[in-house]
């Protein structure tokens, strides 16, 4: 198969996914609640009139696989419904607070995925050796935590007792955020040229985006250990072995672009799980992101707001996934792209 | 079975963690100072359901751990130590119904589908890509938060976000199982397809089940602690580990003890489990036994 | 003639679907068998010799009905398998049996040898588990193991044993024709020869009916009565064991004999190495299908395909250079 | 080669003399000199020796830039070589003499398959662009580790007759390890039996398959089913394999000799030289000649 042929299959393939996420949310927000309207109007405390405006706006009283082709008329028209909290439309929440989390994950992935990457090349040469113990104690110590109680601690630690990195937030206060041209303040202050925010914001990255990324980095370490150990037994390893090759390109040559094909598969999928732990990673470092505003939303009862946030996110996850399915085609040859 | 986790050190202690978990589960009413009382009360919803009640005593709120309450005590001055021990019944329930359901649901989706392949198995591979391309922590807040707040809503998310996984994991198995010539020969000797399925094909894919049921306990278990911190567990006041945080979480600056304990408690249940996962994947893999 | 006929294929055709392009549609077939003729006798062992992928394999599954044909039709002991009823077509299935290649994933790790032996009596017929006992410990010693053997896992064997297993399990219902299907390949030789010797021994005993299939030659001289070799998804020459060892005819047949190493040494000969490789079946060359690789292909081999047609008594080829003759 | 890591495999004890210099005592970079230039090897399975990664052309000029293309380019200064301007240039030449190495195994159209990655090409075309890569540097021995036993007869014939051919226009040794006595007969000038760790009998192929001493070598000759002979029943060796963990006292083979006396379960037999080109390792070799020879009356 051409892999033009392979890129319109992908593509055509993203619609039945598409349409079945946006069956799973409607089946979320209209199906499951014992009563959407009172879902939607903000817990059973909202006021019979608002309920019944809603039950309207819904069209809950058709039957469901109208009611379907409303939700869907509504998502074609990116219309989301309203913020009951924030008193505007959803999209418009979720476009500001897109770029924080945005800014966000990318940093995670960058401290997480060479870290793991380099950790686990380093765990599976010296394997049995103390480093190997002491990064796979690391490593399982890094999934096995609760991804919020961490950014407690962290900050509990290092900004409240030895108070060296900053609290919470995006910039310092009294700093104003550089010009939004990206909205990610660290490369709109290298744009304006703001040195006073571009230090600022960097500052205050450390500690949510390691925080953010520790879990995938220890989950990376852990498959680049398991996937170089299984490469170094294989045959092909032994060819370049009996070329009279070094060991170090060997293994820098040989078996590290064989180990990688898997764990770079992982690091796209971890997207996902980074957008996820945003939500958890942002209300506690009062980071202005859209996990931020999920959180405010749940415990609010921002029903609309919850559901909007889903959806764009399952979008943004399902493209993420589509680059790395693209990508992955480049490194690995094998890839008969597709073919069965 | 018990000398092969001897040869690893790593999964001898998730063994022993695990065991003393569920322990502490056991004896909890024997282990704490403090006890909660069960009241029934009605919901939002108009039903009715047990609640969990811990007495209140504001002359001892955010007491420092010391020789009385071992890890402090809370706002509302109850005693951290005690919740922290019954939160063990709380979590150990979640993780493993939401988990064995999941497991059953997977298992006879993704072998029938992966057995009799076709138009079935078509079906439930698209259903569960549509699953899987959502983040599956934000799937499992949406559907929380449609259900509302109560435990039972969690492990209702919990189990829709997670069947699928199971499911994908059998298929593969089984699509390799089938390949495996015993298979033909139990055709040849006239065994029908549900016996070949449940007898032959089945079995013989449990071993990496085993091993992301184990993995899978510890991940459910922080997810719903996750879920629960930002309030979709359980009711306010109850002896839950992740809500302990959330509530802590107000008052770290003060009392760091509030949240700190129930999320080591969180930290030493799921480290038991992924390294009692790994230890089984080391037995049960060959690859990796070198 | 036709009464010891106990298998009879005829104009069978196997091809798989593979699907292609973006919207997996079906474009193309592997012609695994395409359209083979031939019959067995009853207690000879046919042998079916070929290259890796040439369908031989495929061919054994097709005749005990594992996969169905995709057109043509089976006669077993008389009867079309196409045209009788599902429960007839089950029974008679049971007088067919095979035994694989692979020792050790042909055995379920998880039963032991009781159960293994014990399974095809205890669906088919309904005994007591202590009848079943007996009968399994008679089919363990008929093999060469004993009773110490039936309470123990596959992963205990080694692969002769777990091949003797293999044979029990399939002489459990008292069949009449067996396949076997490479069941040395994955063994050393001093082992082979004991499985063989065993095959023998228990076809004078049960009065069996074989098909061997196999790519060794050696073994299919040893241990045949009549051969088939197989390329490409077609037969392409069928004789008698003797007669195909004293005179080939096909020139695909040349080669293969030419292509094996003697062990004896005083035998000195030069390879007669046939060019290429084997054809894919998803694409074979039109015409005769080996005529790319043919040292003696003439114009008509790239147009028409050679029937398969008896040359002499009991030697049949498919072949042009013979067709003319005849 | 010294191939089998450390641990967990380990020469214990011993010498390995090649050109009179002891293997064993080499440093890393001395052998990484010699493996691929002075001694190659070629494996069992083609599919997965070769790196699915990378286009066979490039794997082959690898060995080519690491060992020839330049004297001085050693293990040494390989990292140094990656920064040289000179490098894309090298490559380029490298890689053309690739192609004449695929030409050189009779692959038909050597330029396309040096572009194409392993998946791509068949068992047999995979299996010659090894040799084509361990034969790049003209090694002086070359160790073809059951090199066909993967391959169909007829492809198998392809390449040993290559294997011959080649070594009839290069010079090269090889030590071929299989257990098809065929290929043996074929190709070997002289064969060592092995069983269970040891070397049984060794000599001149034509003694070893006319003349066999050792009763396992005997054995295993008469197990094999042959075209070219009609035989009623093959001959078998009782028993099996021994495991090398535990392995039988004395001589390995004892409890399956029919020729085993008392001495055979204490002492492990020298190999001793029966006659010229013609080694054996049993204490009753002369007891198994005579019940050859009185086979051999007893047909007659």
């Amino acid at each position: 198969m051409k892999t033009w042929e392979y890129i319109v299959r992908r593509l055509l393939l993203l619609i039945p996914v598409l349409i079945g996420v946006t069956i799973i949310t409607f089946v979320i927000s209209h199906v499951i609640p014992a009563d959407p309207a009172i879902a939607f109007a903000g817990g059973p405390k909202a006021q019979p009139e608002t309920i019944e405006r809603i039950r309207e706006e819904l069209h809950l009283n058709e039957p469901l696989l109208v009611q379907y082709f409303y939700y869907l008329n509504d998502l074609l028209h990116l219309n989301f419904g309203k913020s009951y909290l924030e008193s505007r439309p959803v999209l418009e929440s979720i476009t500001q607070y897109f770029p924080a989390t945005f800014e966000l994950t990318i940093f995670a992935m960058l401290i997480s995925v060479p870290l793991g990457i380099l950790g686990g090349i380093i765990s599976a040469i010296r394997r049995n050796k103390l480093s190997d113990h002491i990064t796979r104690i690391i490593a399982i110590l890094g999934y096995s935590m609760p991804i919020f109680w961490l950014a407690l601690m962290l900050q509990y630690l290092l900004a409240y007792q030895f108070p060296i990195l900053p609290l919470e937030g995006r910039l310092s206060i009294g700093l104003i955020a550089p010009q939004s041209i990206t909205g990610l303040y660290v490369i709109d202050s290298i744009l304006t040229g703001n040195i006073n925010t571009l230090s600022a914001s960097l500052y205050h990255l450390i500690l949510p985006s390691f925080t953010l990324g520790f879990a995938t980095m220890a989950l990376l370490l852990r498959m680049t250990r398991s996937s170089m150990l299984e490469v170094m037994g294989m045959d092909y390893v032994r060819t370049a072995r009996a070329k009279g090759l070094s060991e170090r390109v060997v293994i820098m040559k040989h078996a590290l672009r064989n180990a990688l094909i898997p764990t770079i598969t992982v690091s796209g999928l971890q997207f996902g799980a980074l957008l996820g732990g945003a939500v958890l990673t942002e209300s506690i470092f009062n980071w202005p992101g859209m996990g931020r505003f999920a959180a405010n939303a749940v415990m609010g009862l921002d029903f609309n707001s919850v559901m909007g946030f889903t959806i764009i996110v399952a979008i943004i996850y399902v493209i993420a996934n589509l680059i790395v399915d693209l990508l992955y085609a480049v490194i690995d040859p094998r890839v008969k792209l597709g073919g069965e | 079975m018990l000398h092969l986790f001897r040869r690893s050190l790593l999964s001898m202690i998730g063994l022993i963690l695990i065991l003393f978990i569920i322990f502490i589960a056991i004896f909890a009413p024997y282990l704490a100072i403090q006890h909660p009382t069960y009241v029934e009360v009605s919901t939002e919803q108009g039903t009715r359901r047990i609640e969990e009640r811990w007495d209140i005593n504001f002359q001892d709120k955010f007491i420092p751990p010391n020789s009385e309450h071992y890890f402090g005590t809370d706002d509302f001055g109850r005693d951290i130590y005690s919740m922290v021990i019954y939160g063990t019944q709380i979590s150990l329930k979640i993780c493993l119904m939401v988990v064995f359901s999941a497991t059953i649901i997977g298992i006879i989706l993704g072998g029938i589908a992966g057995y009799f392949g076709g138009k079935i198995d078509e079906i439930l591979m698209r259903v569960t890509d549509v699953f899987l391309s959502i983040p599956y922590l934000i799937l499992a807040i949406a559907v929380a938060a449609a259900l509302g707040r109560s435990i039972e809503n969690i492990m209702m998310a919990l189990v829709l976000v997670w069947w699928p996984q199971y499911a994908r994991l059998l298929r593969g198995q089984v699509l390799s199982i089938r390949e495996n010539q015993y298979v033909e020969a139990a055709r040849s000797i006239g065994a029908n397809n549900w016996r070949i399925l449940f007898r032959h094909v089945i079995p013989n894919s449990f071993a990496p089940l085993l091993v992301q049921i184990t993995l899978d306990l510890g991940a459910v278990l922080l997810v719903a602690a996750g879920l629960s911190f930002i309030g979709l567990g359980a009711p306010p006041g109850t002896a839950e580990w992740g809500l302990m945080i959330s509530s802590g979480r107000m008052h770290m600056f003060h009392s760091w003890w509030y949240a700190t304990f129930p999320g080591l408690a969180i930290v030493i249940t799921v480290l038991g489990f992924n390294l009692l996962g790994d230890g089984i994947r080391d037995i049960t893999d060959p690859k990796l036994r070198r | 003639m036709e009464k010891d006929q106990i298998i009879k294929a005829k104009n069978i055709k196997e091809y798989f679907p593979i699907r292609k392009g973006i919207f997996s549609t079906v474009k193309e077939y592997v012609k695994a068998v395409d359209n083979v003729n031939f019959y067995i006798k009853k207690g000879e062992t046919f042998g079916l010799v070929g290259e890796s992928g040439c369908g031989k394999t495929t061919l054994g599954r097709t005749l005990i009905q594992l996969i169905p044909p995709t057109s043509g039709t089976v006669c077993f002991m008389g009867k079309n398998l196409s045209e009788i009823s599902k429960s007839e077509l089950r029974k008679l299935r049971l007088h067919m049996q095979i035994v694989f290649q692979d020792p050790s994933s042909s055995l379920n790790p998880r039963m032991t040898v009781k159960q293994i032996i014990g399974e095809p009596l205890k669906i088919n017929k309904k005994i007591k588990n202590e009848e079943i006992n007996k009968k399994v410990l008679l089919l363990l010693k008929t093999v060469g193991l004993d009773e110490q053997h039936m309470y123990r896992f596959p992963h205990e064997f080694s692969g002769g044993q777990k091949q003797r297993i293999g044979v029990a399990r399939a002489l459990a219902l008292n069949p009449d024709f067996i396949v076997l299907d490479e069941p040395t390949s994955a063994l050393d030789v001093s082992v082979q020869a004991k499985i063989l010797n065993l095959f023998k021994d228990l076809q004078k005993k049960f009065n069996l009916t074989y098909l061997f299939i196999t790519h060794d030659l050696s073994v299919i001289k040893y241990i045949s009565d009549r051969v088939a070799v197989m390329y490409a998804g077609k037969i392409v020459e069928l004789s008698t064991t003797k007669e195909l060892f004293k005179k080939q005819l096909h020139p695909y047949s040349i080669a293969l004999l030419c292509c094996i190493p003697i062990p004896d040494p005083k035998i000195k000969k030069e390879f007669i190495v046939i060019k290429g490789e084997v054809p894919s079946l998803i694409n074979p060359p039109p015409g005769c299908k080996f005529h790319p690789r043919c040292p003696k292909r003439i114009s008509i081999c790239k147009k028409i395909e050679p029937e398969l047609i008896e040359i002499k008594k009991e030697h049949f080829v498919a072949c042009h250079l013979y067709q003319k003759k005849v | 080669m010294r191939l089998i890591p450390d641990p967990p495999g380990k020469i214990i004890d011993g010498e390995i003399k090649f050109k009179d210099e002891d293997l064993i005592k080499k440093t890393d970079l001395e052998l990484q000199n010699i493996r691929g230039n002075e001694i190659s090897m070629i494996f069992q399975e083609p599919m997965t020796a070769l790196n699915p990664v990378f286009k066979i052309g490039d794997q082959i000029a690898e060995v080519i830039i690491l060992h020839e293309s330049n004297p001085k380019l050693n293990n040494k200064n390989y990292r140094f070589y990656n920064k040289r301007k000179i490098r894309k240039k090298m490559e380029k030449q490298a890689f053309e003499k690739a192609i004449e190495a695929l030409k050189m195994v009779n692959i038909p159209d050597a330029e396309k398959v040096a572009n194409q990655y392993p998946h791509e090409c068949s068992g047999g075309m995979r299996q010659r662009a090894m040799i084509a890569m361990m034969l790049a540097c003209d090694p002086d021995l070359l160790i073809a580790d059951e090199p066909t036993t993967a391959l169909d007869v007829t492809v198998q014939a392809q390449i040993l007759a290559l294997m011959k051919d080649l070594q009839k226009r290069k010079g090269t040794a090889i030590w071929l390890i299989t257990h098809n006595l065929g290929i043996i007969a074929e190709m070997c000038d002289r064969v060592g039996v092995m069983y269970a760790g040891y070397i049984v009998e060794m000599g001149s192929t034509e003694l070893i398959f006319d003349n066999p001493d050792h009763p396992y070598t005997r054995g295993l000759i008469g197990s094999i089913p042959k075209i070219t002979e009609d035989i009623d029943e093959l001959e078998i060796i009782p028993g099996n394999v021994p495991n090398l963990i535990e392995p039988p006292s004395g001589c390995r083979f004892h409890p399956r000799c029919k020729f085993c006396k008392q001495i055979c379960k204490e002492k492990p037999p020298e190999l001793i030289e029966v006659e010229k080109n013609h080694y054996v390792a049993c204490h009753r070799y002369k007891e198994v000649k005579y019940s050859e020879l009185v086979d051999f009356l007893k047909k007659k």
